[in-house]
């Protein structure tokens, strides 16, 4: 099996290898067939392990590959965990990374950097492996920061255009910050714990939890409080969290199949990720959790208005995506870590699956991203509209598709959580179904239905895409609809995960409210006498209403609420805010230390001096090397003379 | 006096079987080779490299298990020992094959070359295993006898003779020194045993003025061979006097020896008088990391360059052996190996922008190279980033365990030096890159090589980033057999 | 009676004679290389009188080996002399200063 | 006073002065007898404390073989007397202080421990004793590793001094009969591919 394990992330290596060095001599279609190759071994593979762990209930594999390095005690090594969670990542990674592998090869058909696009996005899928398959934070953090270097590469891929430029800088710069945090965090398990493997870390953990750390004076902290809301910080940046989600609706100045491989399924999961893997350290501070449940909440709510008043397809679904990013963080922060990573699982389906639809809808609009300018598709693009709405109709939570499954799975767990906070993310999970269903479907409206709004010439050009494009449209809306069933009765509530995540017996309330639903029509059932369901509906309804039957009220309702919506198209003004107080601040700063520091004091002074007097000095010291051999040995003589003195005679 | 006649022991020669091969192969090789014309002159070529390729062989069977010593204590074969001739024959291997091209092309490709660079590697092996004073200096001897005149054998160049002549002189003063130091401790310890020298040491007090007084000599001797100042005049003039295919060999496997020199004297031989040495070397090694990263800077023949270098990279091996106990003898082997490789690597680039008539040995030669080969710019960028010590080339964790042991012993200072001195070295190897990066090229002729020399540069290239990447097993294995 | 002070204070006199002749000479090489045997003289002369009042006769092997290698080395260093001379028509120390810096 | 000490310091004073002079003497056919002096009285006081066959060796060896060797090759070379250069005297001071401190520091350690009481005693061996065959006892056994390598470093001596010294000259006159008489095909035919003639033209 070791074999396997070292395959999985070896093969889209390998094939990024060959697209990125080589693809410039092997060409186009070698080059997407190196990368795809390379993914779908990977894939098997993964099936394979799959298989293995979660089916055949094998015993988790937890082994080193390769020791590094050995410094002070501490081992610095490679090596692979794999359990039912890794399982599960690898399965959604692998797929999903497969699907826009493929799909790839007809959205970037005519680009040419081509090869490049291969090489890289294999090259995310081999940084995604690694960081789900480590066994331990130092391979966890090569990991985050590859796929963090791979999707600036990525986001700035037209690095022509300057949009890309400031977008990718941006998504940089905002994950720098959790990276910072990041570090810290696992400074913060290595000074405590003395290691960095995950079995030894939370083994030791339990020990540390009535430990304090004073880092002001007088002000004593819960060690692992700390290093929990450290560790989060890092995951803020990945996964998007409030206020650190700034970067990801630019990024979408990428290609579309990198928003669907970075949004659906590989980067912005990462975090979530973590946080699950973490679940020991977690779990034995409330006051983390707390603070985890609060920033999801937040999130989910605030960044599902923003979806509300964009115009732009992508922009409407990477919000969305970062208001379900907040709903796995709220099931983080309220113990619920299987209905977490149970929705990562159906939501990266669904919801790479609108994205890669969005793609298809621009390919066909010849890259127009603005909804207004779209309408009445359905009759054009079959398969997209009808791949499309299954993936809105999941990713609101239609009862019977996959996001009903694990998003009520996590409205549960929450009405049941005594946290501090709980109340808010109730409220704030409940008002977010009703504002997912009304963008979703807003979307929906405006681009499959009604008034077919975009000039002649587009028109005539539309069809329906390559098969490259619709079959993986149609391979990912499969598991969108029937994924949730077949794994709900486990994963959301049961204790599939075994012994990869750890449950407080205090925090272990969803299980016990849910486990009379014996099956997943019992589950559908039951949604009718509950809130969400009509709230998705409700929401539907208002989309329908606004946007088919009066078109005119939304500019009505916008003229009304102008400051809300001013509020809303300005994001809350966090870019702006950023832009004065962080940019701003930093360019200040950055020109005094320039002018200063830099110019006078290190150019001036440090550089600069200590380059001319170490010139200096080099020209007179080689002057002792005259050349003349009586210098040379008297140079000896002197040097063992005054060794002597010093040794024979101090 | 027939009642008197000790019995004579038979010595175990299988534990000789390495040095013995080698020489029965350089033997046969020199003879063979009077019998050759220079058309067919390629077989001693490849017969010295299938010498050492047997030596090789020989030695890894042989390798493992506890230390022996025999010929009544002369000879000891070690782990260590192994370990060391191993890297002396590969690196050794290496620089015949880069020097082949270039003695051809120079009507140089003599069969003189091939026989005292095997006597040389024999001088080595011989100090590698030495266990007694005279066998350490009569391997000594057999190498440096070589290497001068292996620097001479470019008869007809002034610079090489003149180089020679420096390093004979120096050389053999230096070796007079040494004996001095020897003869000291020899007459207080009375024997010439290292174990026992050792073990009289150890017992009778450290505190002997005599023995401090000769190990001065000795560690002058020690300081010459590894060429750390202010014993280091001879280094710059002979790496670019001599051709480069003997700087390249002078410039590698012997700095391995004369570690294995400083450990078999001072560590195995006196380690008691370790808070002497250890204050020699401090010394010497500030010095040498002061003095070699400064006035690299101002070279511009490459050659001389890396012969400051070298001064620098002795200060850092230097600093491992400071450190005193298990974990710095094993940095230091694992940094002394490693700029080995990373010395032979940086020659072997000279050799091959170098063609009839034309010595790739200054600076400004290596300008815009991207532009001519981006490939082999990028295998100059390695070789010269491992040099630097940036990571993740193996250079950086060479002199990042050296720092650690270093460390360990609370030495802050000397460490805090050592990085300042290393980011003031880091300025001439990154000005190289910049040459091949950022300059216009002034020669745009294609590189033209045999194909076995660029494949074993870029090897050679490679190799310092995957050591880099996976440093260690080499590491494990320095630490293993100096535990 | 003699000591063994004695013996060593010459070969420290020897010694310290044969460095002075390698960093005072500035005429020609020949007397470097003699300076050279008289360093080993003093090594000799200690390793003799070392091993005769120590009755220990290794020493006086010791000396035979250097005896030997002395032989050898002033036989290279007198064929580099040559080579040099017929490449550069002088031995004078001076003259040799074509690397520096 | 014994007398052997009289001895000692009469070969001692020549041992010295003729070292002062090889260094000092302008003449190198001069230091290299000075020199030849010095091998002597050295050979002398090796033989006071009963190291005869080394004292035998040095001189055979050295005075018989090295320094012939040497003078030969200073004659060879057709060296000038030159004049003593102004940089001489100029660093004569700082040179001879060097020298001097140095050999009055190694004195300071050798007289303080090694002389008076602190010297071992020098043990006069018997008639019988033979210094010749207590070396050649161990010289076979104890130290053959030591001995094989010695004759390994004499062969690479003569490896070198050979391919080093050893050349053709370049422009030296002389004829080599073989290359003159053998005679190769390619120099005297040459064969000519052409159209077979008369067909029709």
């Amino acid at each position: 099996m070791q074999s396997i394990y070292l395959a999985i992330p070896l093969a889209p290596l390998l094939g990024a290898m060959i697209a990125g060095f080589f693809g410039w001599k092997i060409g186009r279609t070698a080059s997407h067939i190196a990368a795809i190759t390379g993914v779908a071994v990977a894939f098997v593979l993964s099936v394979i392990v799959f298989k293995h762990i979660v089916i055949d209930a094998a015993e988790p594999f937890n082994g080193t590959v390769y020791t590094w390095m050995v410094s002070n005690g501490i081992n610095f090594q490679i090596g692979f965990l794999i359990d039912k969670l890794t399982a599960v990542m690898l399965i959604v990674v692998t797929f999903v990374s497969l699907m826009v592998h493929i799909y790839t090869i007809g959205y970037m058909h005519d680009d040419p950097g081509y090869q490049r696009f291969f090489s890289y996005i294999a090259l995310f899928t081999f940084s995604m492996l690694m960081l789900v398959m480590s066994n331990n934070f130092l391979q966890l953090f090569f990991g985050w920061e590859a796929v963090g270097l791979v999707s600036y590469l990525l986001i700035g891929f037209w690095y022509k255009k300057p949009t890309a430029i400031y977008a990718n800088l941006k998504a940089f710069l905002v994950n720098r910050v959790g990276d910072f945090g990041f570090l810290l965090g696992i400074a913060a398990v290595l000074m405590y714990t003395g290691s960095l493997d995950y079995a030894e870390v939370f083994k030791q953990a339990p020990s540390l939890s009535g430990r304090t750390m004073e880092i002001f004076d007088g002000h004593a902290w819960s060690i692992l409080t700390v290093t929990c809301i450290l560790l989060f910080i890092g995951a803020m940046g990945k996964s998007a969290q409030v206020p650190l989600h700034v970067w990801l609706p630019d990024s979408m100045e990428g290609p579309t199949p990198i928003s669907a491989l970075i949004h659906a399924a590989t980067m912005v999961t990462a975090g979530i990720f973590m946080v699950a893997r973490m679940s020991p350290l977690f779990e034995l501070t409330e006051t983390a959790l707390s603070f985890v449940l609060v920033i999801g909440a937040t999130t989910a709510l605030f960044m599902g208005f923003l979806g509300l008043v964009q115009n732009d397809i992508k922009r409407v679904v990477a919000y969305s995506t970062l208001s379900q990013l907040g709903y796995m963080t709220v099931a983080l922060g309220v113990s619920a870590y299987s209905a977490g990573i149970f929705h990562l699982m159906t939501h990266a389906f669904f919801k790479a699956l609108l994205f890669l639809g969005a793609g298809a809808v621009i390919i066909a609009m010849h890259h127009e991203q603005d909804m207004r300018k779209m309408g009445g598709l359905r009759k054009y693009m079959p398969i997209t509209w009808i791949t499309s709405l299954i993936g809105s109709l999941a990713l609101i939570g239609t009862p019977g598709f996959a996001g009903f499954y694990s998003k009520d799975a996590i409205i549960v767990a929450v009405r049941e959580s005594s946290l501090a906070g709980a109340g808010y993310a109730y409220m704030a999970v409940l008002i977010g179904v009703f504002i997912t269903a009304l963008y979703s479907f807003r979307m929906y409206f405006m681009v499959f239905h009604g008034k077919e709004r975009m000039d002649d010439h587009t028109r005539e050009h539309l069809h329906e895409c390559s098969k490259v494009v619709t079959v993986p449209l149609i391979l990912l809306a499969i598991p969108s609809v029937i994924a949730g069933a077949i794994f709900v009765d486990q994963m959301a509530f049961g204790g599939f995960f075994g012994s990869a995540i750890v449950v407080d017996e205090s925090h272990r309330i969803a299980t016990e409210v849910t486990h009379h639903f014996d099956s997943w029509w019992g589950l559908i059932l039951h949604s009718f006498a509950d809130y969400p369901v009509y709230l998705a509906a409700g929401g539907v309804f208002t989309a329908w209403f606004l946007y088919m039957k009066r078109p005119d009220l939304p500019d009505m309702i916008q003229q009304r609420f102008a400051l809300v919506h001013k509020v809303l198209v300005n994001k809350y003004g966090f870019d702006r805010f950023n832009e004065i107080v962080f940019a701003g601040g930093s360019r200040l700063l950055g020109g005094m230390f320039w002018r200063v520091g830099d110019e006078k004091l290190i150019d001036g002074l440090v550089v600069n001096g200590s380059a001319k007097s170490i010139g200096w000095f080099s020209s007179i010291a080689r002057r002792f090397q005259s050349g003349y051999l009586y210098h040379y040995a008297f140079v000896m003589i002197i040097g063992l003379l005054l060794l002597l003195t010093w040794i024979v005679f101090r | 006096m027939n009642n008197e006649m000790a019995v004579i022991e038979m010595p175990n020669l299988a534990l000789v079987m390495p040095e013995m091969f080698l020489l029965g192969m350089t033997c046969v090789l020199l003879v063979l080779d009077l019998f050759l014309n220079d058309r067919n002159r390629i077989i001693t070529y490849l017969l010295a490299q299938l010498t050492l390729f047997g030596a090789v062989v020989i030695t890894f069977s042989q390798m493992g298990g506890e230390a022996v010593t025999g010929f009544s204590g002369s000879f000891v074969r070690d782990s260590m020992g192994d370990i060391l001739k191993i890297f002396i024959y590969v690196v050794t291997a290496i620089v015949f094959l880069y020097s082949r091209q270039y003695l051809q092309l120079r009507n140089m490709f003599r069969g003189e070359y091939y026989a005292l660079g095997l006597f040389g590697v024999l001088g080595m092996m011989i100090m590698v295993s030495a266990h007694s004073f005279l066998t350490v200096y009569l391997g000594l001897e057999l190498l440096s006898l070589s290497l001068y005149s292996m620097v001479a054998l470019n008869r007809d160049s002034e610079a090489s003779t003149e180089a020679a002549m420096k390093y004979f002189v120096l050389g053999a003063m230096a070796s007079g020194m040494l004996l001095y130091g020897m003869s000291m401790i020899y007459g207080i310890t009375g024997s010439l045993d290292i174990k026992e020298v050792g073990s009289y040491i150890a017992n009778n007090g450290a505190n002997n003025i005599i023995l401090s007084f000769g190990l001065v000599f000795v560690v002058v001797g020690l300081a010459f061979k590894l060429g750390a100042v202010p014993f280091h005049m001879w280094v710059p003039d002979i790496y670019q006097g001599a051709q480069t295919p003997v700087t390249l060999y002078l410039g590698a496997a012997p700095k391995i020896a004369a570690f294995a020199m400083v450990m078999r004297l001072l560590v195995d031989g006196m380690e008691a008088l370790y808070v002497d040495w250890q204050q020699m070397l401090t010394i010497m090694a500030v010095l040498s990391l002061a003095l070699g990263n400064v006035v690299a800077i101002a070279q511009t023949n490459i050659k001389r360059m890396l012969a400051y270098s070298t001064i620098s990279h002795v200060g850092f091996l230097l600093l491992g052996i400071i450190a005193a106990g298990p974990d710095g003898y094993s940095a230091s082997m694992f940094y002394v190996l490693i700029y080995a490789l990373m010395s032979t690597g940086a020659f072997g680039m000279i050799i091959l922008l170098s063609r009839a008539g034309f010595e790739a040995d200054t600076l400004d030669d290596f300008k815009g190279l991207n532009e001519r080969s981006k490939w082999y710019a990028f295998i100059m960028l390695l070789i010269m980033f491992s040099m630097a010590g940036v990571p993740p080339t193996v250079g950086f964790f060479a002199k990042l365990w050296v720092l650690e042991a270093v460390l360990n012993v609370d030495m802050v200072w000397l460490a805090a030096v050592a990085v300042l001195f290393s980011v003031i070295g880091a300025y001439y190897y990154i000005r190289i890159v910049k040459l091949m990066y950022f300059d216009k090229a002034e020669d745009n002729s294609v590189i033209v090589a045999d194909v076995d020399l660029k494949v074993v540069v870029s090897a050679n290239g490679i190799l310092m980033l995957v050591l880099g990447l996976f440093p260690g097993m080499l590491m494990a294995v320095c630490q293993q057999v100096l535990a | 009676m003699i000591t063994l002070a004695d013996y060593l204070v010459v070969g420290a006199i020897l010694f310290c004679l044969s460095l002075a002749g390698i960093f005072l000479n500035r005429k020609n090489v020949i007397i470097l290389l003699m300076s050279i045997e008289l360093m080993l003289l003093a090594v000799n002369m200690n390793f003799v009188a070392f091993s005769a009042f120590n009755q220990d006769i290794a020493g006086q092997v010791f000396v035979f080996f250097i005896l030997t290698v002395a032989a050898a080395e002033a036989a290279i260093g007198l064929a580099i002399l040559v080579v040099l001379y017929r490449s550069k028509q002088s031995i004078n120390v001076d003259d040799m200063d074509s690397m520096k810096g | 006073m014994t007398f052997e000490k009289i001895i000692f310091y009469l070969f001692a004073t020549i041992l010295v002065l003729a070292a002062v002079r090889v260094i000092t003497s302008r003449n190198p056919v001069h230091s290299a007898l000075f020199l030849v002096l010095a091998f002597f009285s050295s050979s002398a006081l090796w033989i006071l404390i009963e190291a005869e066959f080394l004292a035998i060796t040095l001189v055979l060896v050295y005075v018989g073989a090295v320094m012939v060797l040497f003078l030969f090759v200073v004659m060879m070379l057709n060296i000038n007397v030159d004049v003593m250069r102004e940089g001489f005297i100029k660093y004569l001071p700082i040179g001879v202080a060097v020298a001097i401190i140095s050999a009055i520091e190694m004195g300071i350690v050798i007289t303080g421990n090694f002389s008076g009481d602190k010297s071992p005693a020098l043990v006069r061996k018997g008639a019988d004793y033979s210094n010749t065959e207590a070396i050649g006892q161990v010289l076979y056994t104890e130290y053959l590793f030591a001995f094989e390598v010695a004759a390994v470093l004499l062969l690479v001596a003569i490896v070198a001094a050979i391919s080093l010294t050893m050349r053709k000259r370049p422009n030296t006159r002389s004829q080599n009969p073989s290359s003159q008489v053998i005679v190769k095909k390619e120099d005297r035919l040459r064969v000519v591919k052409m159209d077979a003639e008369g067909k029709g033209s």
